[in-house]
């Protein structure tokens, strides 16, 4: 196993593939050897991201969705990014309970658990062109 | 595994899926809806005896489930929660208007039956 | 779930990553609810074509192993593609137990077990620009 | 799961892993390399009792553990094979050099000893 590896995985903004998602993020870093929770973990904020992309990002409509992950030592770094709505108060947004969906019994916590979950979220929006999640989380903490 | 959906009198019973997501909590909320606009409905039970994964999903759908029922106290249970599915209850704040029931508390009121 | 999907990932070709491809196209056909043994074959098939990317087409040397996962009704379309050596002669490399590298183990059964596992197999293939297989299979047969 | 190795007098046994592809095969290869370069080796049994994935990987290894024993009949043995896995040993013809022991086998073999 060297020091790092690189995947990228670009798929529709269909509802079913936020389990493939969850999935190839989770056996991306098996190569770290994660315990249980960390892997849960690392699916949480995937299927977060992945979930706004498809809702908000695209409002439904299928494009596609790129999650970049990179692994260097023992970090996993993920981008989950669309070419969506983008967001126009991106500080706004990251406010736990804060949705602009609460018709759909959206929670508004999407942000929160992904802030929980990894070491490190970090949101780059244009509003028009698209969205882009930055997460990593060390393995083995 | 789909969710199963049970009534006794006016509580609904909701078995859970392995994967409590976005598409999952989409049918689980039609669903329920459906139901409560056919039968009165005062008190939910959410069975989360053969769910192994949650998101912020799961947690829209309980929100929601809660508004739906008038808020009321006591009128949402969580069975068979495992530790991961209660950190992420207690993590987004919807463990306080549900009456939490864990794993193991479930398995002494059956070790008690015997 | 529609009527079709789409996924494409792109990956080292470290031999660890063998696993990931497997995963990923096991993940990506579960929407067509298959049988286990469907799946193996898929996931025998998957192996084959990536690891002779990484074997033969890079040779040892990390590059990029791009693998496009369609799905339309219910067949499955794998185009698994690396940009290494190429393959002079397709026919004769198709052959059973024909290899280039006995000295390696390796057993010439890849393209015969792509051929038993898969409904169709089609490789392209130039010399020095790389190489293309292109797998069909329809669940539930 | 890592792959186990152990001898009994001039026989290696090999435990193979959950998934016998191109880097478990690399693996296996360079350590029985090693330990027939110190003992010597008459016979193997390739244990798949674990063993739920294979590829043509696998059939290589097999091959070459039965070019490295000079190619002999009853050399190479194969023990708790399941359907799947004796599906391609028979493919790629390796199951003509091969002792195979399938799981039922085994299974009635373990009841005759109680
Ligand atoms: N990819 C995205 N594209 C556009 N808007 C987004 C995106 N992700 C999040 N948002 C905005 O941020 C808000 C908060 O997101 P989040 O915390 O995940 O909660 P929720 O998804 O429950 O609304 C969303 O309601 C939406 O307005
Ligand atoms: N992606 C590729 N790039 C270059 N050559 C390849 C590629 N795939 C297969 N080959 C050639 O075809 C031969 C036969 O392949 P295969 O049937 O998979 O058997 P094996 O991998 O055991 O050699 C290889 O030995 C190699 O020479």
């Amino acid at each position: 196993m060297g020091n790092s590896n690189e995947m990228t995985i670009i798929f529709d903004s269909r509802p079913e593939n936020e389990g493939l998602a969850r999935v190839a993020a989770a056996a991306f870093c098996t190569q770290l050897n994660p315990t249980l929770e960390e892997v849960a973990d690392l699916k949480t904020a995937v299927s977060e991201a992945v979930t706004n992309c498809i809702i908000h990002g695209y409002q439904g409509e299928v494009h596609k969705i790129r999650m970049k992950c990179v692994r260097k030592e023992r970090t996993i770094y993920l981008d989950i990014e669309d070419d969506g709505i983008g967001i126009a108060d991106v500080e706004k947004a990251m406010e736990p309970l804060y949705t602009t969906r609460a018709d759909q019994d959206r929670s508004g916590m999407g942000f929160t658990f992904m802030e929980a979950f990894m070491d490190e979220v970090k949101v780059t929006s244009q509003v028009g062109k698209g969205t882009c999640v930055h997460m990593s989380k060390k393995i083995g903490n | 595994m789909k969710p199963v959906f049970e009534t006794t009198g006016t509580c609904l019973n909701i078995k859970l899926p392995e994967e409590l997501d976005h598409p999952a909590s989409e049918l689980i909320r039609r669903e329920s809806d459906r139901i409560m606009g056919k039968i009165y409905i005062r008190t939910i039970c959410f069975d989360f005896g053969n769910t192994v994964f949650m998101d912020s999903s799961g947690v829209g759908l309980i929100m929601g489930r809660y508004r739906a029922l008038g808020m009321r106290s006591g009128c949402m249970k969580a069975c068979h929660v495992n530790g991961y599915i209660e950190k992420l209850l207690r993590l987004s704040g919807v463990s306080k208007f549900l009456e939490l029931e864990r794993t193991e508390n479930e398995m002494q009121l059956e070790g008690r039956g015997v």
